[in-house]
C-alpha cells in the first residue's frame, strides 16, 4: 500500500506531462486524483496506525550503500502524509481556478505532483538516507515551483536563492545522514530511531547534530537561513500555500521531530535548536509587522511560526514536542487557508501591496471572513486552533526546567513574539478588510468564483471547529502524531479550550493587549507605509553570492588564462618536484654504488661537441628562423653519429631521414610563418626561463647519469637469445618491431598514418597566406631537376633493398618507407607540386589505408594456426631456378609499416606542398 | 700501422666536422650554414666508413649509403626555401 | 617499327637506367645467386616504369665512344686540380681572385647541359652557379684565374664538346 | 661515456626547455624538437651504451649483453622517434593555420597586451 | 586460442582503414553504414569480453606468443573490461550525434573516430607500459584531429594549447619509460611490480623519480590540479560530438594512474608502497574546489561543462586516493556516469548553441531558446546528476564515496566533495535559469530551426545510462567492488601474468 | 698481408682525410660564399672518394670479403654534390645584391618567355 500511495503521485505526473492535448479541466482532474486516491489509500491504513502499528514495506536497492527503498508508516508519517495530501487537495483545486490563460497548468500540475511525491516519499521513507533523497528532491520541485513563472527576475532569483540555501541544506543533512549512519551501522529508521544513546555517546555526535541541523535550519527558513522565503513569494500563490503551510519548509521541523528520539537530550541541542528557534520566533514577528506585501507578511509570519515550532522541539519536554507537533497542524491550516485568501485578494484586485489595500470586506464579504478567521487563528485568538498551541507553548516556555536563565529568555521571546504576531495579524486584518481603501486599482473587485473559495473556507472553518472542539476533532490524531514521534515516551495530555486562570493565559491576555497597543501606537508614531525593511539576509546573500561569482570568474579567468606558457611551466615545475625530490640529497650515493663510469674515446667526444655546440647555437640564433632550422639540422646528424658511434645503426639511419622530412615539413611551414620572432621585452621571464631550463637540464642529465652508472638487469639478454632461432632475424632491433613487440609498431603507423590524415584535414580546405610572396614566376631550376633523373631509381631499388634486408641488417619497413619518400621529396620541391601531382597519381589516403589492413591481415593470419595476433611464422619456398626463398609472415607485417609510412609521409608533403593560397585581395574581404 | 692511419684519420674528419661547425654557427649567411650542414653531412660519411674500418664491420653501410644519397636534400630543401621561399611551388 | 616503340617505351622506358638498376641491385645486394638475378631483373624492368611516372623524358644517349675518355679525363682532372686548390685554400687569401665568368653554350640538350654543370662543379677550381634563362649562359664561379677566356675556351673544348657527342 | 651523454642530455633538455617556453610557435616546435633528442637518448642511454657492438647477431658470436648492446632501448627509441615526426608535423600545421588564421604567431593566438605597448614605445 | 582480448583495438582499427579506403568515392550515407556496422561489431565483441571477466578471471593474450615479459601481452581483467564498455557505450551516441551533420563537415572524421576508439581500447587493455604510451599517442593524434578537423580561429588555437601541452606531457612519458626500463629492465607490468618488490634503497630513489613522473604525465592527461589548464578551453571549444568523446580521455588518465600505481607500485611495492596516493589526496581535493569555481564562474555553459569534466576528474582522484576497496569502488561506479553526463552535458550545449542564435551558450540573460521543453527537461537531469544530487546516478557514486571517506581524513575530504557539489548546483542553477528561464515578448514568435531527432536522441541515450546506472546500482557497485577488491589484490594477477604459457613456444629460459 | 698495402692503404686514407679536412678548411678560411663553396663541393667528396676507396681494399684484404657496394656510396655522392653546389649557389646568388650581369641580356630579352617545358629531345634517327 506505501508504494502505491508513492507512486500515485509520480504516476499521475508523468500521465499529466504527457498530456499534451487534454484540456485544463481534465489536466486538474488527473492532478486531483493524486490526493483523492492518496486519501483513500490513508483512510484504508488508519486503523493500523491509529492502533500504534507501524507499517513497514521494504525492497533493496544500494544495499551496498545501505541505501534500501524501504517505506515506513507511523502516526507522524501518517498525520503528516494527510497534511500533505489533504492540503495539496485543496491547493489543486484552488490552483486551477488560481492559473491565468497564460499559464501552463500541465507544467504546473507536473511540478505540483512531482513536489507532492517528494514531500510524501521524505515523509513515509523508511530509511534516513532515503529520506535524504526526497529531501533533496523537494528542492528541485520546489525550485521549478517556485520558479513556475521565470519570466520574472524575482522569480527566477528567488527560486535559485530557494535552491542554494536548501540544496545546501540538503548535502549537509546528507553528511549528517552519513556520520548516523557510521556511528550506528544502519540507515534503517527504526534501527536509528533506538539507537538514541548510542549517537548521543559519540564522538561524532556534534558533527552529525550540526549537520542535520543546518539541514533543518535552511529547510524550515531558521534564522540566519530565513531570508529565502520571503523571496520564494515570488511563486503562484498555490505554490506559497502549499509549500509555506504544510510542506516544504514543515519538512525541517518533520525531520526535527521524526529523529528527536535519537537525537534530542543534549545540552547542545537544547541551546542550539531552542535558541535559533527563539531567535527566529522573535525576528520573523516583528519584520512581519512592516511587510507591505500580504504575501510578505504571511512569509515573515510563516518563519516566526516555524521559530515556534523549532522552539518548542528544542525545549525537549515530551510536552513541547507534543505542543510543537501540535502547531504543526494548526499553522499548516490557518497559514493556508491566509495564503490562498492572499492570492483571491490577489487575483481579484490585481495587487498584494497592502498600501493599495483596504476595506474589502464591503467588496468581498464571505472571502474577507474566511481570512480574518483565519488571521484571527494566527494570531492565536482564542476559540481558534492557534490558540490552543500557542497555549501550550508559553505553559512549556514557563516550565523549562534546569537552565535558569534560558528559561526567562525564553519566555520573554515568547511574550514578545505573541505581541508581535498580535501585531501583525492586526495590521493583516485591518490594512486588507477595514479602514480605507481600495486605491488606484484597475480593476473593482469582487468575489472570486465559489470553487476557489471553498479551500479557503474548508482551512477556516478547521480552525474554529479545532479551536472550540479540539479534543473530539484533532485529539486522536494529535495522540498518534506524538506516539510516533516520541514512542514509548508519549505523555498523556488533554486538550480543552479552557485550563483556568493561570500565566499562560495571562501571557496570552497580555500578549493581546500589548499587541493591539503597539499595532495601534506605531501606526501613530510612524507612518507605516513609508517604512522600508530591507531583508539583511537577502542582501549578505546577494552580496556574497554575487561575490562568490565575480570571484569565481575572475579567479578562473586569472589562473587559466589559456596561457600555454603558464601550462607548461606548470608542468616543468611539477616535474622538477616529483623527480628531483626523491634524489635531493641522495645524488653522491646513488652514483657511488653502481660499476662506475667508462671514458669515451675523443671521437665520441666531438660528435658530443657538435651536439653541445649546434643546440646552444640553436636556442641562440632562435629568433631567426632559417638559421635556426639549419643550425638544428646539425643537431640531429651529430645525434644520428652518437646513434651510431654508440651501436645504433637503425636509429641513426631513421633519425637522419625523419630529419630531413622533418626539416623540409618546417621549410614549407615558414613560408607561412613570420621569418624571424618577435623580440619579448620581458627580460625577468627570459631570466626565470633560463634559470628553470639549467635546472631542468641539470636535473635530467644528473637522472641520465645515476641510472647509467648503476648496475642493469634486463631481459634483454634471452630477446638476443631467442631472435634468431625462434623469430628468423639477425637485426634483433628490427625483430623487437616487427616480432617481439610488434604491437608497438602495429600503434606507431597508426600514429603516424592518423597524423597524416590531421595535416591532411587540417590544409585541405583551408586558405593560407603566405608571410612573403616573392614576385615573379615559379623558379624552375631545370639542371637539379634533371640530375635527380637517376637517383629517384636508384633510390627506390635502395629503399627495396633496405626493406628486404630489414630483418637481418639496419633497415626494415619503416626506414624502407622513408627511403622511398624522400626521393619524391626530392621532386616535389625541384619540379613542383603541380607536375608531381598530375603524373605520380598515387592516392595517399587510400595507401594509408591499405597499409594498416595490411599490416593487420599480417598479423592476423597467425590466428589460422591457432597462436595469437601477430605471431611470426616462417616459410621456406622451394622456387624452381631460384632456389629457396626464406619468407617470414612478419614481412607482409613490414610491408604494411612500409606502405603506411610511405603513404603518410608523401601525404604530409604533398598536402603541404599544395597549400591554396589566399591573396592579401581576399584577406580585404 | 693501418689502425693508426685509421684513427688518425677518424681524428682529421673530426677536425674537419669541428671546423664546419664552426661555419655552422658563424654563418654569416643562409647559403654559407647550409654549406656548413652540407659539409657536416659528408664528413659524416667518411667517419662512417672509418668507424666500419676501425671495427672491421660492414654494419654501418646502410647508414652511409642513405647519408650519401640523401643527404643533399636538406640542402635542397634549404637552398630552394632561400631562392623562393617556397619550396614547393 | 612504328607501333613497336611505344610499346617497348612503355615496356622499357630507359635501357640506361635500367641497366644501372640492374647492376646497381647486383652490386648492393652482393648475391649473385640465380634467384637474385632474377629479382635485379624485375628491379631494372620495374624501376624505370615507377620512375617514368615522374619524368617528362628520360636522357637518350648518342655516341658512348667518347664518354669512356671523357671520365679519365675527368678524374684526371679532378686529382690534379684538387692539389691546386689545395695551395690556393691554404695560401694566402689574398692572392685569390675570385670571378665570375659566363660561359656561352653550344648544348642545347638540357642533360647535356646538366652533365656539364656537374663537371665543372666537380672539378676544383669552378663551381657552375646558374643557368640563364634562355639556357645560352652558364654562370660559373672561379676560385682564382686571371685569364677567364681561357678557363672558358678550356671548358668549351675538354668537356663541352665530348659532350655535345654523347646528349646530341 | 656516461658523462658525456648524460652532459648532452642536459644540454639539449635545457636548450629544449628554454625554446619550449617561449611565446612563439615556432619557437616551440624548435623546443619539442630538441626535447625530443634529449628524449630519446636518455631512453637509449638506459641500455648503458658501449662503442661498436650494434645488436646485429654474428655467426659464432655467443648472443649474450657482453658481445651485443642492448637493442630493445633501441626499438624503443625508433618507436619514439617515428611518432615524436609524427606530432611534430601536426604541431607544425597547427602553428600555420594559426598565423593564418588568427594572424599571430603567438602561441596564445593573440598578442598579449604589454608586449603590443611595449613594441609600440 | 581465443582472441577477444584484442578485438576491441583491431575492430575499429579496421573499420578505420576500411572507411579510409571508402572515403573518396562514397556518399556520406555509405561511411555512417560502415561507421555503424564497425561500432556494432565492437559492441559485439564487448559484450563477449566483458562475460570473459565477469566471474574475476583475467585474461592474458600474449601478442606474438611470446612470454609476456618479452613481448607485449594484452591484461584483460574487470577493470579493464570496465573501462572498455564505458568507452563503447559512449561512442554511440557521439557517433550518433555526429551522424547528425557534423561527420560531413569535418574532414576524416569517420576514421579519426576510429582510431580514437582504437587508441581509447588498447590504452585499457595493455599490460605494458611502452605499449600503453604507444596506445595514448594513437588516442591523441586522433584527438588532435577530432578537435581541429573542419576547425577555424580560436578551435585551432585551443587545439594549439592542447597539441602542444600533450606533446610535451608525452615527452615525459618517455623519460620516465626510459628510467623505469634503464633501473628495472622489463617493460612489463606485472614483471615491473615484481622487481620494483625486491628494489634496494639506492635503485629504489631512481625508481621513484621516474615513478613520479610517470605520474605527472598521467595527472596532466587526466588533468589534475596544477595541470588542468589546458582542459577548459580544448573541451569547450571542441565540436560537440568530439567534446562529448572526449569526456573520457581525461579518464584514461585516470585510469592509468589506477592501474599502474596499485600494480606495480602498489600495496606490495617493498620501499615504494603506494607512494603516490599521499600526494593525489588533496591535489584531488584542491581540484574539485578550483573546478567547482570554474563551474560557478563559467561564462559559457560549455566551458561550465569543461569544468564539470574536471570536477569529476578530481573526485574520482580523490576516490582512488583514499585506497580502500569501497572509495575505489565508489569512484568505479561514479566514472563512467560521470563521463555519461558530462558528454551529455556538451551535446546539450551544442543544441542550445545553435538555437540560441547569436548569444550561443554564453550565460548571458538573453530571450530563452525557443523549443526549449525537452532540451530543458534533459538539461535538468543532467544538471541533478552531475552535480551529485540524488536521486540519479551521479548522487548514489558520491554517497558511495562520502561512506568511503576514513575518519582521519573525514572532514576536509567531506567539505571538498559536498563543497564542490553545491558549488555545482549554484552554477548550474543559474546556467539552467539563464538559459532556459527567459522569456523574451519579442523572441517569442521566431521560428526556431528545429531540434534534430538523432541529436536529442544522442542526448537522451547518454542520460539514459546514467539512469540505467541509478536503477541497477545494486549489481554494478557489486561490480565496482569486486574491481576494487582485484585491484588491491595485486599479486593475483602479476602470478598470472607472468604464469602464462605461450602457445608453441617454450615459456622464459 | 703486405706492408705495401699496408702502405698504399694508409696513403690513401691520409690523402682522403687531407681533402676532407682541407675542404672544411676552405670553408673556414675563405672570405665569402662563393669562395667557400669550392672547398667542400669537391675536396671533401674527393676526400671522401678516396676513403672509400680504402675501405673496399681493407675489407677485401682483412677478409672479410670484396664489398664492391661502398662505390655505390661514391656514385652518389658524385652524383649529388654537384646539385648540392649548384643549389647553394643559386640561393647566394638571390642573395646578392650586386649580381654579374649577364653579358648579352638585350632590352627585350626579359620579356622571352621561357618555357616551362625542357626542350623537346631531338628525334631519334
Ligand atoms: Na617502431
Ligand atoms: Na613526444
Amino acid at each position: 500500500m506505501l508504494e502505491l500511495l508513492l507512486a500515485l503521485p509520480f504516476a499521475l505526473a508523468l500521465v499529466v506531462a504527457l498530456s499534451a492535448n487534454a484540456s485544463r479541466r481534465t489536466v486538474a482532474c488527473l492532478a486531483g486524483l493524486v490526493p483523492l486516491l492518496g486519501l483513500g489509500v490513508l483512510a484504508f491504513l488508519a486503523g493500523d496506525v491509529f492502533d500504534g502499528t507501524i507499517l513497514k514495506t521494504q525492497y533493496a536497492w544500494i544495499p551496498e550503500a545501505g541505501l534500501d527503498f524501504s517505506l515506513r508508516m507511523d502516526g507522524l508519517a501518517w498525520t503528516f502524509a494527510l497534511m500533505v495530501l489533504g492540503i495539496g487537495g485543496l491547493v489543486v483545486l484552488y490552483g486551477h481556478y488560481y492559473l491565468s490563460a497564460k499559464d501552463s497548468p500541465r507544467r504546473f500540475f507536473t511540478y505540483l505532483l512531482l513536489f507532492m511525491g517528494a514531500m510524501l516519499g521524505m515523509v513515509i521513507a523508511g530509511n534516513l538516507l532515503l529520506l535524504a533523497v526526497f529531501w533533496e528532491l523537494t528542492s528541485i520541485s520546489s525550485f521549478l515551483l517556485i520558479g513556475f513563472w521565470s519570466h520574472r527576475q524575482d522569480a527566477r532569483q528567488g527560486a535559485r536563492m530557494a535552491l542554494t540555501i536548501t540544496g545546501m541544506g540538503g548535502l549537509a543533512l546528507l553528511g549528517g545522514v552519513l556520520l548516523i549512519g557510521r556511528i550506528v551501522g544502519s540507515y534503517d529508521l527504526d534501527v536509528v530511531l533506538a539507537s538514541g544513546d548510542l549517537i548521543r555517546a559519540s564522538h561524532l555526535y556534534p558533527w552529525a547534530l550540526g549537520l542535520v541541523l543546518l539541514g533543518i535550519f535552511t529547510k524550515s527558513a531558521q534564522f540566519p537561513f530565513h531570508f529565502w522565503l520571503p523571496h520564494a513569494m515570488a511563486a503562484p500563490t498555490p505554490v506559497s500555500a502549499y509549500l509555506h503551510s504544510a510542506t516544504m519548509v514543515k519538512a525541517g521541523v518533520f525531520l526535527l521531530a521524526r529523529l528527536h528520539p535519537a537525537l534530542a537530550g543534549t545540552d547542545l541541542f537544547f541551546y542550539v535548536v531552542s535558541g535559533v528557534g527563539a531567535t527566529t520566533l522573535v525576528m520573523g514577528a516583528w519584520f512581519a509587522i512592516f511587510q507591505h506585501d500580504l504575501k510578505g507578511l504571511l512569509a515573515y509570519s510563516t518563519i516566526s511560526h516555524l521559530g515556534l515550532i523549532t522552539l518548542l522541539f528544542g525545549l525537549s519536554t515530551e510536552m513541547a514536542v507534543v505542543a510543537g507537533l501540535f502547531h504543526i497542524l494548526n499553522h499548516a491550516m490557518f497559514k493556508a487557508s491566509l495564503f490562498m485568501a492572499a492570492g483571491i485578494i490577489d487575483h481579484e484586485t490585481g495587487t498584494r501591496d497592502m498600501r493599495r489595500l483596504g476595506n474589502l470586506r464591503r467588496l468581498m464579504p464571505m472571502t474577507s471572513a474566511l481570512a480574518i478567521v483565519a488571521s484571527l487563528a494566527m494570531a492565536g485568538i482564542p476559540l481558534l486552533n492557534g490558540f490552543l498551541s500557542k497555549e501550550m507553548f508559553f505553559a512549556e516556555a514557563l516550565e523549562i526546567g534546569g537552565h535558569g536563565t534560558m528559561r526567562w529568555v525564553i519566555s520573554i521571546a515568547a511574550l514578545l513574539a505573541g505581541v508581535f504576531g498580535i501585531a501583525y495579524s492586526l495590521r493583516f486584518v485591518h490594512d486588507t478588510f477595514f479602514g480605507r481603501g481600495p486605491r488606484a486599482l484597475d480593476v473593482v473587485p469582487h468575489e472570486p468564483p465559489r470553487w476557489m473559495r471553498i479551500p479557503v473556507g474548508v482551512l477556516a472553518i478547521l480552525c474554529l471547529v479545532i479551536g472550540i472542539i479540539p479534543a473530539l476533532t484533532v485529539g486522536p490524531l494529535l495522540h498518534t502524531m506524538a506516539r510516533g514521534t516520541l514512542g514509548a515516551a508519549t505523555p498523556e495530555f488533554s486538550l480543552s479550550v479552557w485550563h483556568g486562570i493561570n500565566l499562560p493565559l495571562m501571557m496570552s491576555v497580555a500578549s493581546l493587549v500589548f499587541g493591539v497597543l503597539l499595532y495601534f501606537g506605531l501606526r501613530k508614531l510612524l507612518d507605516f507605509h513609508a517604512v522600508v525593511t530591507r531583508s539583511t539576509g537577502r542582501q549578505v546573500f546577494q552580496v556574497n553570492l554575487e561575490r562568490l561569482f565575480s570571484l569565481a570568474r575572475a579567479f578562473t579567468a586569472r589562473v587559466a588564462n589559456g596561457s600555454l606558457q603558464r601550462s607548461l611551466f606548470g608542468l616543468l615545475l611539477v616535474a622538477l618536484v616529483l623527480a628531483g625530490w626523491p634524489l635531493l640529497g641522495n645524488f653522491a650515493e646513488l652514483i657511488a654504488n653502481g660499476p662506475g663510469p667508462r671514458p669515451l674515446p675523443v671521437m665520441g667526444w666531438m660528435i658530443w661537441a657538435v651536439i653541445v655546440a649546434s643546440s646552444i647555437g640553436t636556442v641562440v640564433v632562435h629568433g631567426k628562423r632559417l638559421t635556426a632550422l639549419i643550425v638544428i639540422g646539425g643537431v640531429g646528424l651529430a645525434v644520428s653519429l652518437m646513434f651510431v658511434y654508440l651501436s645504433a645503426p637503425d636509429l641513426a639511419l631513421t633519425q637522419l631521414l625523419v630529419e630531413m622530412v622533418t626539416i623540409a615539413l618546417m621549410m614549407m611551414a615558414l613560408n607561412y610563418l613570420p621569418k624571424q620572432s618577435k623580440s619579448t621585452r620581458r627580460p625577468l621571464r627570459k631570466f626565470r626561463d633560463v634559470a628553470i631550463s639549467i635546472v631542468a637540464g641539470g636535473g635530467l642529465g644528473a637522472l641520465a647519469y645515476a641510472m647509467m652508472v648503476s648496475p642493469a638487469d634486463t631481459i634483454s639478454n634471452e630477446l638476443l637469445v631467442r631472435s634468431l632461432p625462434e623469430a628468423y632475424g639477425r637485426n634483433v632491433v628490427n625483430v623487437i618491431l616487427v616480432d617481439f613487440r610488434g604491437f608497438d609498431t602495429f600503434g606507431e603507423i597508426t600514429v603516424f598514418g592518423t597524423a597524416a590524415l590531421v595535416v591532411h584535414a587540417l590544409l585541405r580546405w583551408a586558405r593560407l597566406k603566405p608571410d612573403e610572396v616573392m614576385p615573379g614566376p615559379p623558379v624552375h631550376l631545370p639542371i637539379a631537376a634533371d640530375l635527380t633523373q637517376l637517383l629517384f631509381p636508384l633510390a627506390l631499388t635502395v629503399s627495396i633493398y633496405l626493406f628486404l634486408r630489414g630483418h637481418n641488417a639496419p633497415g626494415g619497413g619503416f626506414i624502407a618507407g622513408l627511403v622511398f619518400a624522400v626521393p619524391v621529396l626530392v621532386k616535389y620541391v625541384l619540379q613542383g607540386a603541380r607536375a608531381v601531382e598530375a603524373t605520380f597519381g598515387f592516392d595517399y589516403l587510400r595507401g594509408i589505408g591499405v597499409g594498416l589492413l595490411l599490416a593487420v591481415i599480417g598479423g592476423v593470419g597467425s590466428w589460422w594456426f591457432d597462436v595469437p595476433f601477430l605471431t611470426s611464422g616462417h616459410l621456406d619456398v622451394e622456387l624452381p631456378l631460384i632456389g629457396l626463398l626464406p619468407l617470414a609472415s612478419a614481412l607482409v607485417f613490414d610491408t604494411g609499416v612500409y606502405v603506411v609510412v610511405f603513404a603518410g609521409t608523401l601525404l604530409m608533403l604533398s598536402t603541404m606542398g599544395t597549400v591554396k593560397q589566399r591573396q592579401a585581395a581576399e584577406e580585404a574581404h | 700501422m693501418i689502425t693508426i692511419a685509421i684513427i688518425v684519420g677518424m681524428h682529421l674528419v673530426g677536425i674537419a666536422m669541428l671546423l664546419s661547425l664552426w661555419r655552422l654557427l658563424r654563418g654569416p649567411t643562409a647559403p654559407d650554414r647550409i654549406l656548413a650542414l652540407d659539409t657536416l653531412y659528408v664528413s659524416s660519411i667518411a667517419q662512417l666508413i672509418l668507424f666500419g674500418m676501425l671495427m672491421n664491420t660492414e654494419i654501418y653501410f646502410e647508414a652511409a649509403l642513405v647519408i650519401a644519397m640523401l643527404g643533399f636534400v636538406g640542402t635542397v630543401v634549404l637552398s630552394k626555401y632561400v631562392i623562393r621561399r617556397d619550396i614547393v611551388e | 617499327m612504328t607501333t613497336r616503340q611505344p610499346f617497348m617505351r612503355r615496356f622499357l622506358p630507359s635501357i640506361p637506367q635500367s641497366l644501372t638498376v640492374f647492376v646497381f641491385w647486383l652490386l648492393m645486394a652482393e648475391d649473385y645467386s640465380p634467384g637474385n638475378i632474377v629479382m635485379a631483373l624485375i628491379l631494372a624492368w620495374l624501376m624505370p616504369q615507377l620512375a617514368a611516372r615522374l619524368e617528362r623524358e628520360f636522357a637518350q644517349l648518342g655516341r658512348l665512344r667518347g664518354i669512356w675518355t671523357l671520365i679519365g679525363r675527368l678524374l684526371w682532372d679532378i686529382l690534379i686540380a684538387n692539389l691546386t686548390v689545395a695551395k690556393q685554400v691554404l695560401g694566402p687569401n689574398h692572392k685569390l681572385h675570385s670571378q665570375f665568368v659566363w660561359v656561352p653554350l653550344d648544348l642545347t640538350n638540357i642533360h647535356g647541359i646538366s652533365a656539364l654543370t656537374s663537371v665543372i662543379t666537380l672539378t676544383p677550381g669552378t663551381v657552375s652557379a646558374e643557368l640563364s634563362e634562355d639556357r645560352k649562359h652558364l654562370l660559373i664561379h672561379c676560385l682564382s684565374t686571371d685569364d677567364p677566356q681561357a678557363l672558358v675556351a678550356e671548358i668549351k673544348t675538354r668537356y663541352e664538346a665530348p659532350l655535345r657527342e654523347v646528349f646530341p | 661515456m656516461e658523462l658525456a651523454i648524460a652532459s648532452a642530455i642536459g644540454v639539449l633538455a635545457a636548450s629544449g626547455v628554454y625554446l619550449l617556453l617561449r611565446a612563439r610557435t615556432f619557437d616551440v616546435i624548435l623546443g619539442l624538437t630538441l626535447l625530443s633528442y634529449a628524449t630519446n637518448l636518455l631512453i637509449f642511454s638506459s641500455g648503458r651504451p658501449v662503442v661498436g657492438k650494434p645488436p646485429v647477431l654474428k655467426d659464432g658470436l655467443a648472443e649474450t649483453l657482453a658481445n651485443y648492446t642492448d637493442p630493445l632501448p633501441q626499438a624503443l627509441v625508433l618507436t619514439a622517434i617515428v611518432i615524436a615526426f609524427a606530432m611534430t608535423a601536426v604541431t607544425v600545421v597547427i602553428a600555420m593555420r594559426e598565423h593564418s588564421d588568427l594572424h599571430t604567431d603567438h602561441v596564445d593566438g593573440e598578442e598579449p597586451d604589454e608586449e603590443q605597448r611595449g613594441g609600440r614605445r | 586460442m581465443n582472441h577477444i582480448a584484442i578485438a576491441p583495438v583491431l575492430v575499429p582499427l579496421v573499420t578505420g582503414a576500411i572507411l579510409l579506403l571508402l572515403e573518396r568515392t562514397h556518399r556520406a550515407s555509405v561511411l555512417r553504414m560502415w561507421a555503424w556496422i564497425g561500432m556494432a561489431a565492437l559492441l559485439v565483441t564487448n559484450v563477449a569480453l566483458l562475460r570473459e571477466v565477469l566471474d574475476g578471471d583475467t585474461v592474458v593474450y600474449l601478442l606474438g606468443d611470446w612470454p609476456a615479459r618479452l613481448g607485449i601481452a594484452l591484461v584483460v581483467d574487470r577493470l579493464s573490461a570496465l573501462m572498455v564498455t564505458t568507452t563503447t557505450l559512449l561512442a554511440i551516441p557521439c557517433l550518433l550525434y555526429a551522424c547528425a551533420g557534423w561527420d560531413k563537415r569535418a574532414l576524416h572524421f569517420h576514421a579519426l573516430f576510429q582510431v580514437q576508439l582504437a587508441g581509447l581500447n588498447g590504452a585499457f587493455l595493455t599490460g605494458d607500459v611502452f605499449n600503453l604510451f604507444v596506445f595514448f599517442e594513437v588516442m591523441l593524434i586522433a584527438s588532435y584531429g577530432l578537435l581541429l578537423s573542419g576547425a577555424r580561429g580560436a578551435r585551432i588555437k585551443a587545439g594549439m594549447h592542447y597539441v602542444v601541452f600533450n606533446i610535451a606531457a608525452s615527452t615525459v612519458f618517455l623519460l620516465a619509460l626510459g628510467l623505469l626500463y634503464g633501473m628495472l629492465g622489463t617493460l612489463n607490468m606485472a614483471e615491473m611490480a615484481v622487481r620494483v618488490a625486491a628494489l634496494g634503497p639506492d635503485q629504489a630513489l631512481l625508481v621513484r623519480a621516474g615513478a613520479g613522473l610517470l605520474l605527472l604525465v598521467f595527472c596532466a592527461k587526466a588533468a589534475l590540479l596544477p595541470l588542468y589548464l589546458w582542459l577548459p578551453e580544448a573541451y569547450a571549444r571542441a565540436p560537440a560530438a568530439v567534446a562529448a568523446l572526449f569526456t573520457i580521455m581525461t579518464k584514461v588518465g585516470l585510469y592509468a594512474v589506477l592501474r599502474i600505481y596499485t600494480l606495480v607500485f602498489g600495496s606490495e611495492a617493498g620501499l615504494l608502497a603506494d607512494f603516490a596516493w599521499p600526494w593525489l589526496l588533496p591535489a584531488g581535493a584542491a581540484t574539485m574546489v578550483l573546478a567547482a569555481l570554474g563551474v560557478v564562474g563559467a561564462p559559457r555553459l560549455r566551458i561550465g561543462v569543461a569544468y564539470l569534466v574536471l570536477l569529476s576528474a578530481g573526485t574520482l582522484f580523490v576516490a582512488f586516493s583514499l585506497g580502500n576497496a569501497g572509495a575505489i569502488s565508489a569512484g568505479l561506479y561514479y566514472l563512467p556516469q560521470s563521463v555519461f553526463v558530462t558528454a551529455a552535458l556538451f551535446l546539450l550545449a551544442d543544441i542550445i548553441q545553435r538555437h540560441r542564435g547569436g548569444t550561443g551558450d554564453y550565460l548571458m540573460p538573453i530571450a530563452s531558446m525557443p523549443g526549449k521543453t525537452v532540451p530543458a527537461l534533459l538539461f535538468l537531469v543532467a544538471a541533478v546528476s552531475v552535480s551529485g544530487l540524488p536521486p540519479l546516478s551521479g548522487f548514489i557514486g558520491k554517497l558511495q564515496l562520502l561512506n568511503s571517506v576514513p575518519e582521519d581524513v573525514i572532514g576536509w575530504v567531506w567539505a571538498a566533495i559536498l563543497g564542490s557539489s553545491l558549488m555545482a548546483v549554484i552554477g548550474l542553477s543559474r546556467s539552467g535559469t539563464r538559459l532556459f528561464w527567459r522569456v523574451d515578448p519579442v523572441a517569442e514568435g521566431v521560428e526556431a530551426p528545429p531540434l534534430r531527432r538523432s541529436e536529442l536522441a544522442a542526448t537522451m541515450l547518454l542520460l539514459g545510462y546514467g539512469i540505467v546506472m541509478t536503477v541497477f546500482a545494486g549489481p554494478i557497485l557489486r561490480y565496482t567492488e569486486a574491481t576494487a577488491a582485484q585491484l588491491l589484490a595485486p599479486s593475483e594477477m602479476i602470478e598470472r601474468v607472468i604464469g602464462e604459457t605461450p602457445v608453441l613456444r617454450e615459456p622464459s629460459r | 698481408m703486405s706492408t705495401i698495402l699496408d702502405a698504399i692503404l694508409a696513403f690513401l686514407l691520409v690523402v682522403g682525410c687531407f681533402f676532407t679536412l682541407l675542404g672544411a678548411i676552405a670553408l673556414l678560411k675563405l672570405r665569402d660564399f662563393f669562395q667557400r663553396v669550392h672547398g667542400p663541393a669537391k675536396a671533401s667528396t674527393l676526400g671522401v672518394g678516396c676513403i672509400l676507396f680504402a675501405s673496399i681494399v681493407y675489407h677485401w684484404v682483412n677478409g672479410s670479403g670484396v664489398h664492391p657496394r661502398e662505390l655505390l656510396i661514391t656514385v652518389f655522392l658524385f652524383l649529388t654534390a654537384p646539385i648540392s653546389a649548384h643549389l647553394m649557389s643559386r640561393a647566394a646568388l638571390s642573395l646578392m645584391d650586386d649580381r654579374p650581369p649577364h653579358p648579352d641580356r638585350l632590352p627585350d630579352a626579359q620579356q622571352k618567355v621561357v618555357d616551362d617545358e625542357d626542350p623537346a629531345p631531338p628525334e631519334r634517327q
